[in-house]
């Protein structure tokens, strides 16, 4: 790719998506927006596989001068994030054509694949922080794209999480560009340093670790992973789970001053946070009775794993290179075997005349990739804890990390396997357009071949290492495996909400659910009296407002001139009095 | 000499009108005006141009010597007032041309006593003597009373005998006045007073009466019972003229006695009271304006309002700097002056309003923006000076008040000054509320012809614009008085 | 009298002549009214074009009439005044083709459109004016010309709604009067000067300087909408659409804020202010304003009067970005001046168009709107997002600067002001959208008009979408020569440097 | 003034005491016939202050008369205005007062 393609590369990849979603603007043009649609990560996809990283576009008449441009680990994103939009895209094309408001759909989709795209591509703030709201926001109208009740559950939540986290990360954004010596025009690649040197590094990091932490699942603002994932449509949890999730965590990489000393409180904490999303995640995912939550939680889980990864990058910054590349490779394990899940419970629903074999293979490929057995898991695996226990670097506490993450294997595999056996409850259910295999099919290669292709980004990970940690890769997934049949024959799973503590973080509904039930009131008297109480307090807050407007009216109303006149009086008598 | 004949003209030429008008059969007396406005029109602007090119000066009438001969003093104060009396009268008798109309029983005396009443005007503003200053105000003040009984009704000439006893009265006092300092000091031209008279009893006596006889004359507040029935309860013309210059008159007797007699003779205290009172007619004025139903009471009670701002000249001259002292003179003739344009604006364009709806409630002109836009026009570029919003000869006033206010540390009539725009903002707008709410009385309406609407936008304009040339008419103003030199 | 001083005049003459025009036109000349109309608003926008240019490279315009000795009469266009002049102009534009849609057939539409440019005429003048005292002949101008469009519907509520306005505009403006004067005694006529004119006055005036600060500071809040004196916004919300848009995005209220914009940069200067101690106070004034409006607009279920109590937000922003203490914070408060007019006018115009199109007035009535009028809630969204705060949209990057300004200033608390404002505009303008896109309608519209091909008027229409294009591309392009931002920064490079 | 009453001043003083009574009837009275006549008594109190005044000694002073005859004739035509304005007035509402305020 030579000096003219590499920028008009760059600009298309974003540029397409924003450009399909704008042919919305002319009614003639809409009706083929839809079939476009799909097609429109394509250009990030080539992009992604015969770029060069290095290349950059100014853009100076962009917000207040925007950059763009590929770095190594930036273009693994941009790889499977676009093949993830692609594959999805292809996936939901037969599903969408009988939808009354494709075009809707289309164009957020097309927006949020714009934003997703822009976030990865970025390398200034503002045009990063574009990037990531425009995903954010158009995200919303995808996953309430049902209007079922569910969905527009899952995007309230959504919602709320997103704008505290858009809030939280602005905060931490305009703190640490402030702290760099162009506050006007910061660049992502100046911010570690710059934050690390800041005197409010405290509330700067924690202001980003939490704000993109909504995006990442961290434990108590992940509300919205599962509500979300079960709710939307299946394309979009795919597109969700595998390639927005990550932009949280590309959200952590780009700012949190990773490689700087000085920060082992932080990595100590997040850590600690990371092993609690990864053991919390599946103990409270293998309870859920519908396969997309149980994948939600597998999704959190594994984004807990990678929060231990950066927080052991904040804890021993010497470790940063081999951490990145674990990083990097779990992105993209992760990414392709979740996205390759998630259409796979809609895949698994059609009846086909297809070998059911087949299905059932295709279905295990990513299952068994997550549990650490495919390529993909294993080297990741493995580099990880390599990564982890290089020339002891990390802090005694954490010297038994490698150890934990067994352990939350563990948890992984039984995730798996809890939902292979719900999704053989929903087989067979429906017809299936042929799009959704074919989208199915492709990720499903991908997360099978993907990580064959990491050389071509310049990562070349130890293939070697890989294959000897079969062993230590096993051992986990035979104990799930047991857990998971045992679990089978004599347990029953609790019956934990998808959005777990949120309904108790929310305890009135709660509270009074459980009174009514004890004695003995029917769900819809304790729904009216939910929705009383609720219009009581909205009552009351704008009965407050109505009186203090009027106050407020009245107190000048009449008598404005006389109190102006006191204003004036005594301002004029002190005037005087002093001069 | 450029000058010379155009003086005495300005009473004797609306006198011998007057005369002639009584002479000629009563359908030919309001024609008489086609030869008297231009005549009048140019013996002002000689006049002017007489003060332009010699300054300030006195005429000998007949170049007979005082005290028997008549003296006219042409200074800057005395030619600003006949430019403006020329221009109010002459907009006023074009309106009254058209307007009376529709009067004829009215129109037989008008015309004479609009000539008079001219004349008395003139002959106040140039007069140099105290006891001329008296006949004027004679004149004057009964060819207003006549004015205010044309109408006939038993309101009307109510109105006209209470005038006419309080003016009476006021002007007996300023006799009396006038007869003790003749006793004292032998002179009664204002220029011999000012270098004989002493700081005496008689003196403050006679000053006491001269003072009171004239705020009864100009309704200063609580003197001011006559003056809402008078000007109210007249015909439009003339209570566009009494409001706008008759009770100026007397108001620039007042200014002409301090200017000789007061900073040294009068004591600080009457010119606080004086300035009391004013701001009491502020408040009273305004408030009772706010309150009234008819629309020509609620302007009659403004000019009530607005007298007093004239009288807050009274405490800012006294005992206060050269620089305050100049621009609360400035100050006062601005208001003087811009009151008389916006008054008199005011009133035609509420005749005109009164006109449209057929009825002199305010509550009647419901919907009338809808058909008499610029009836409605006229009566806001008045308001607009009235309320001393900018850009506005009102404005203008109330920016020199002010700062001579703050410049002499006398705060509280800020308080005063404000409270005022405020309350007359509030009538203003509350015949303007009437006229833009839409309701059910809203169908037809009478249009008036276009004269009374042009004359009266002409007046509501030159408010206005004497607002943003201030400098021109002040600096003329300013020529041959003792506040002159800046 | 040159070539430079008379196109001052001009823009100024555009629309007072065609108010005098309109004035006179009979109420069914709806042709040449409306060619006047129209006329008048690109005349102006050329002139204010030609000027942007002039400005740009620095030539001088000033044109000087004295009043009386030591008061002149100064129209000058520099860089700040541009600006503004440079927002009423092409949102006067765009506000009249929509009246003209608006009012279609409503009666009274001579008054109205003479007014409506009466009222732009002062704000023109309000921009362009040279001194204090100038400043306060248009300032007041505006309150009188836009009472008449305030009461236009003469419903007893809009008399009512008028009759608050007075009070509380005319107060202030008499309070103002007063400051001015009081600073008139002090030092003579009050120029704007970049950089203020008082530092250089003896310490013992400094507390008189303080008080006539404050005097006019509350005379200029009252338009401003600062938290006490900000009544009379909501009420005035009775108004026909154009004028709400006409009174928060361009006049009333900008004039409020572009008038402390003035105080404290021209007549103070902004060093000489911090060293006071007056634009801490300011801060907290404009902070709260921001937080108080937010919270009532969360209360309201009338659209319009969310969006009012929006505008007693966002203006506060202004007011805010003027008192942070350097020059990033001066860019942000300048920047917003633009950004808020072109994002609010949206909202109102959006606001209009649900009511005139589908007699939706409560925020309630609004759902599945998206679906029948999807472009104006397109440009809803924009606007909406753009007060949020959202990149990128113009608010977003007016909040960057005020943000980062806040930094700069050591007021690190702004921030927390900022976001907490951006969390609650979320919450209150989020509701909408969702209302409008993702719920389905529940009732049925009063669609009586013939509204043509479009969703509604094209004359609705076209101006709702040119305004949200506009405030898109200000936030898009803001890097742009010319843009809010670059623009913003002339003059605070002019203000700054002195 | 000094503090015998000289013989001049003894015309002064009664125009006072003249003007006073005169001022006296015209508040006193409602009757607006009676308050004319006061006025007039008021108007030859005035006059008579100003004559008697003028009569120090510097010998004939013509002034003060030709302004007492100017008074007169002022004084007779108010008075006659008054009684045109009163005549119509008894005719239009038939009182001989003016009713409290309007």
């Amino acid at each position: 790719m030579n000096a003219v393609l590499a920028p008009i590369a760059l600009l298309l990849a974003p540029g397409v998506p924003l450009a399909l979603a704008l042919l919305w603007s002319f009614p003639r043009l809409r009706p083929h927006i839809g079939p476009l649609a799909p097609w429109a990560a394509i250009p990030a996809l080539l992009l992604a596989l015969f770029g060069q990283p290095g290349a950059t576009v100014e853009l100076d008449w962009l917000l207040f001068g925007a950059q763009i441009g590929m770095t190594g680990t930036t273009q693994v994103f941009l790889f499977f994030t676009a093949l993830i939009w692609f594959a999805a895209g292809i996936h939901g094309r037969g599903h969408l054509s009988k939808d009354d408001h494709c075009e809707r759909f289309c164009v957020f989709w097309l927006l949020t694949l714009a934003g997703n795209i822009g976030l990865i591509l970025a390398l200034d703030v503002a045009l990063f922080y574009t990037s990531f709201a425009l995903m954010t926001f158009a995200a919303y109208g995808l996953i309430v794209h049902d209007a079922s009740r569910a969905a527009l559950r899952a995007g309230r939540v959504y919602l709320v999480l997103a704008v505290l986290g858009e809030a939280l990360i602005l905060t931490g954004l305009i703190l640490a560009a402030r702290a760099t010596g162009a506050p006007l025009l910061p660049m992502l690649a100046d911010l570690p340093a710059a934050i690390a040197a800041a005197p409010e590094r405290d509330l700067i990091i924690a202001s980003l670790w939490l704000g993109f932490g909504v995006k990442a699942g961290l434990p108590l603002l992940h509300f919205s992973l599962p509500l979300a994932y079960g709710a939307a449509p299946v394309p979009v949890a795919a597109a969700l789970a595998g390639a927005m999730i990550k932009a949280g965590l590309l959200g952590w990489l780009v700012t949190l001053p990773l490689g700087q000393a000085g920060f082992e409180q932080w990595g100590t904490i997040v850590i600690a946070t990371g092993l609690i999303a990864a053991f919390g995640g599946a103990l409270i995912g293998v309870n859920q009775i519908r396969p997309r939550f149980v994948l939600a939680y597998s999704s959190i889980s594994q984004m807990g794993m990678v929060s231990v990864a950066i927080g052991a990058w904040l804890s021993a910054p010497e470790l940063g290179p081999l951490l990145a590349v674990a990083i990097t490779i779990f992105a993209l394990h992760h990414s392709l075997a979740k996205a390759a899940l998630f259409l796979g419970t809609e895949v698994v629903r059609h009846r086909t005349r297809r070998p059911v074999l087949w299905l059932w293979i295709g279905l295990g490929i990513p299952a068994l990739a997550l549990a650490g057995l495919m390529p993909s898991g294993l080297l990741t695996k493995t580099t990880l804890k390599g990564a982890l226990t290089a020339g002891n670097a990390m802090p005694e506490v954490w010297n038994n990390l490698p150890l934990l993450l067994g352990l939350a294997a563990i948890g992984t595999t039984a995730l798996m396997a809890r939902h292979l056996w719900l999704l053989r409850l929903e087989a067979g259910r429906d017809d299936a357009p042929p799009a959704a295999w074919h989208g199915w099919a492709l990720i499903t290669a991908a997360t099978v071949l993907g990580v064959f292709l990491l050389p071509l980004w310049g990562i070349t990970p130890d293939w070697l290492a890989g294959v000897g940690g079969i062993p230590d890769a096993l051992w986990p997934v035979a104990a799930g495996l047991l857990l998971a049949v045992f679990a089978w024959r004599w347990l029953k799973p609790w019956p934990i909400p998808p959005a777990d503590v949120l309904v108790l973080l929310t305890p009135l509904p709660g509270l009074v659910m459980r009174a009514g039930q004890a004695v003995g009131v029917t769900g819809p008297a304790i729904q009216h009296l939910l929705r009383h109480l609720q219009a009581l307090a909205l009552d009351r807050y704008r009965r407050a407002d109505h009186w203090i407007g009027r106050a407020s009216v009245h107190l000048w109303r009449r008598d404005a001139p006389l109190l102006f006149a006191l204003i004036l009086a005594l301002l004029a008598a002190y005037g005087l009095s002093i001069g | 000499m450029i000058g010379l004949w155009s003086v005495p003209l300005l009473f004797a030429l609306p006198l011998s009108l007057g005369i002639l008008s009584l002479l000629v059969v009563p359908a030919w007396r309001p024609r008489l005006i086609f030869i008297g406005l231009p005549l009048l029109v140019a013996a002002s602007l000689d006049v002017l141009a007489g003060l332009a090119t010699i300054g300030p000066h006195v005429y000998r009438l007949g170049d007979w010597a005082a005290p028997l001969g008549i003296n006219l003093v042409v200074d800057g104060l005395a030619v600003g007032m006949i430019l403006m009396t020329t221009l109010v009268t002459s907009l006023c008798a074009l309106y009254a041309w058209v307007y009376l109309r529709d009067h004829p029983t009215s129109t037989t005396f008008f015309w004479p006593l609009l000539w008079f009443l001219w004349a008395g005007m003139n002959g106040i503003w140039l007069a140099e003597e105290i006891f001329n200053l008296y006949v004027g105000l004679e004149v004057m003040g009964l060819a207003a009373v006549g004015m205010v009984a044309l109408r006939a009704t038993p309101q009307a000439l109510a109105a006209a005998m209470r005038y006419l006893l309080a003016a009476l009265l006021g002007s007996l006092a300023y006799l009396l006045g006038v007869a003790l300092l003749y006793g004292a000091y032998g002179t009664l031209s204002m220029a011999g007073l000012q270098e004989v008279a002493a700081n005496n009893a008689t003196t403050q006596v006679a000053l006491a009466l001269i003072i009171l006889g004239l705020l009864l004359k100009t309704a200063l507040f609580p003197l001011h019972a006559w003056l809402p029935p008078a000007h109210g309860g007249a015909l439009t013309p003339v209570s566009a003229l009494l409001s706008a210059l008759v009770i100026k008159a007397s108001f620039y007797i007042l200014l002409r006695f301090w200017l000789v007699l007061g900073p040294e003779i009068t004591p600080e205290f009457t010119a606080q009271f004086l300035g009391v009172l004013g701001a009491g007619a502020v408040f009273y004025g305004g408030w009772m304006a706010w309150r009234q139903h008819h629309l020509k009471q609620l302007v009659a009670y403004s000019t009530v309002a607005q007298i007093g701002y004239l009288f807050l000249f009274f405490p800012l001259v006294t005992n206060t700097g050269p620089e305050a002292q100049r621009l609360a003179w400035d100050g006062t003739l601005m208001m003087l002056i811009a009151h008389a344009l916006a008054k008199a604006a005011l009133f035609l364009s509420a005749g005109n309003l009164i006109l449209a709806v057929g009825s002199p409630q305010i509550s009647h002109l419901v919907g009338i923006s809808r058909f008499r836009p610029m009836s409605l026009f006229s009566f806001g570029l008045a308001g607009v000076s009235l309320m001393g919003l900018p850009p506005s000869g009102g404005f203008t006033a109330k920016w020199l008040l002010l700062h001579s206010a703050i410049l002499s540390g006398q705060w509280w009539w800020l308080i005063v000054l404000f409270l005022g725009g405020l309350l007359s903002a509030a009538y203003i707008f509350k015949v303007f509320r009437m006229s833009f709410r839409e309701g059910p009385q809203i169908d037809r309406s009478v249009t008036p012809p276009l004269t009374l609407d042009v004359t009266a936008l002409i007046l509501a304009s030159a408010a206005i614009l004497i607002g943003l040339t201030a400098h021109l008419p002040l600096h003329w103003l300013r020529l041959g008085s003792v506040f002159g030199v800046s | 009298m040159d070539w430079n001083s008379l196109i001052l005049l001009g823009v100024l003459a555009t629309s007072l002549v065609a108010s005098g025009v309109i004035f006179l036109l009979a109420e069914s000349r709806l042709v040449l009214r409306t060619v006047v109309n129209l006329t008048a608003a690109v005349l102006k926008l050329v002139l204010v074009g030609w000027i942007v240019w002039g400005v740009y490279q620095a030539i001088e315009y000033e044109f000087r009439f004295t009043i009386i000795e030591g008061v002149d009469f100064i129209l000058r266009a520099d860089a700040l005044g541009i600006m503004f002049v440079g927002l009423s102009s092409l949102l006067w534009l765009f506000t009249t083709i929509y009246a003209i849609g608006y009012l279609e057939k409503a009666p009274n539409r001579s008054r109205f459109f003479g007014f409506f440019s009466l009222c732009v005429a002062s704000t023109v003048g309000i921009a362009l004016a040279g001194n204090l005292f100038t400043f306060l002949l248009f300032y007041e101008l505006l309150t009188l010309s836009t009472y008449p469009l305030v009461v236009h519907r003469g419903t007893r509520e809009s008399l009512r709604a008028g009759q608050v306005y007075l009070y509380y505009t005319l107060g202030g403006g008499a309070l103002l009067l007063f400051g001015v004067v009081a600073l008139h005694v002090l030092i003579g006529d009050t120029e704007f000067v970049p950089g203020g004119s008082l530092a250089g006055l003896d310490p013992s005036l400094h507390p008189m300087l303080i008080i006539i600060f404050l005097m006019m500071v509350i005379g200029l809040g009252v338009k401003a909408a600062l938290f006490p004196l900000h009544a009379w916004l909501p009420m005035a919300m009775v108004a026909p659409a154009p004028v709400s848009a006409l009174l928060h995005a361009v006049a009333v209220v900008k004039a409020g804020a572009f008038g402390i914009a003035r105080v404290v940069y021209d007549v103070y200067g902004i060093e000489f202010a911090q060293s006071l101690g007056l634009l801490m106070p300011l801060a907290v004034v404009a902070s709260i304003t921001i937080i108080y409006g937010s919270l009532r607009a969360l209360a309201q279920t009338d659209l319009k009067k969310r969006l009012a109590f929006s505008t007693v937000s966002q203006v506060s922003y202004i007011v805010l970005g003027i008192s942070l203490f350097g020059p990033i914070g001066a860019v942000g408060g300048l920047m917003h001046l633009l950004h808020q007019g072109l994002m609010k006018i949206t909202l109102f115009f959006c606001a209009g168009n649900y009511a005139e199109t589908l007699g939706v007035h409560k925020i309630s009535e609004l759902d599945g709107a998206g679906e029948r009028m999807p472009a104006t809630s397109v440009a809803f969204t924009l606007g909406a997002f753009g007060m949020i705060g959202i990149p990128p949209m113009a608010g977003f990057i007016s909040k960057w600067y005020l943000g980062i300004g806040a930094l700069e200033a050591q007021m690190n608390w702004v921030l927390g002001i900022l976001i907490l404002s951006s969390l609650l505009n979320a919450a209150y303008f989020l509701p909408i959208l969702y209302r409008i896109w993702f719920r389905k309608r529940d009732r049925m519209w009063c669609e009586g008009k013939v509204l043509g091909r479009f969703e509604t008027q094209a004359s609705l229409l076209f101006p709702t979408l040119f305004t949200a294009a506009v405030a898109l591309a200000a936030g898009i392009l803001a890097g742009m020569p010319f843009s809010p931002l670059y623009w913003a920064e002339l003059i605070v490079g002019r203000e700054y440097l002195q | 003034m000094s503090g015998a009453i000289s013989g001049y001043l003894v015309f002064a003083w009664s125009g006072v005491l003249l003007f006073g009574l005169g001022l006296f009837g015209f508040i006193a009275h409602r009757h607006l016939l009676r308050r004319l006549l006061a006025f007039n008594i008021m108007g030859s109190g005035a006059f008579l202050v100003l004559v008697g005044l003028a009569q120090d000694g510097r010998g004939v002073d013509p002034v003060p008369h030709a302004m007492v005859i100017t008074g007169i004739v002022v004084a007779v035509a108010s008075t006659a205005l008054a009684l045109v304005v009163f005549r119509r007035w008894y005719r239009a509402s038939g009182r001989t007062d003016l009713p409290e305020d309007t």
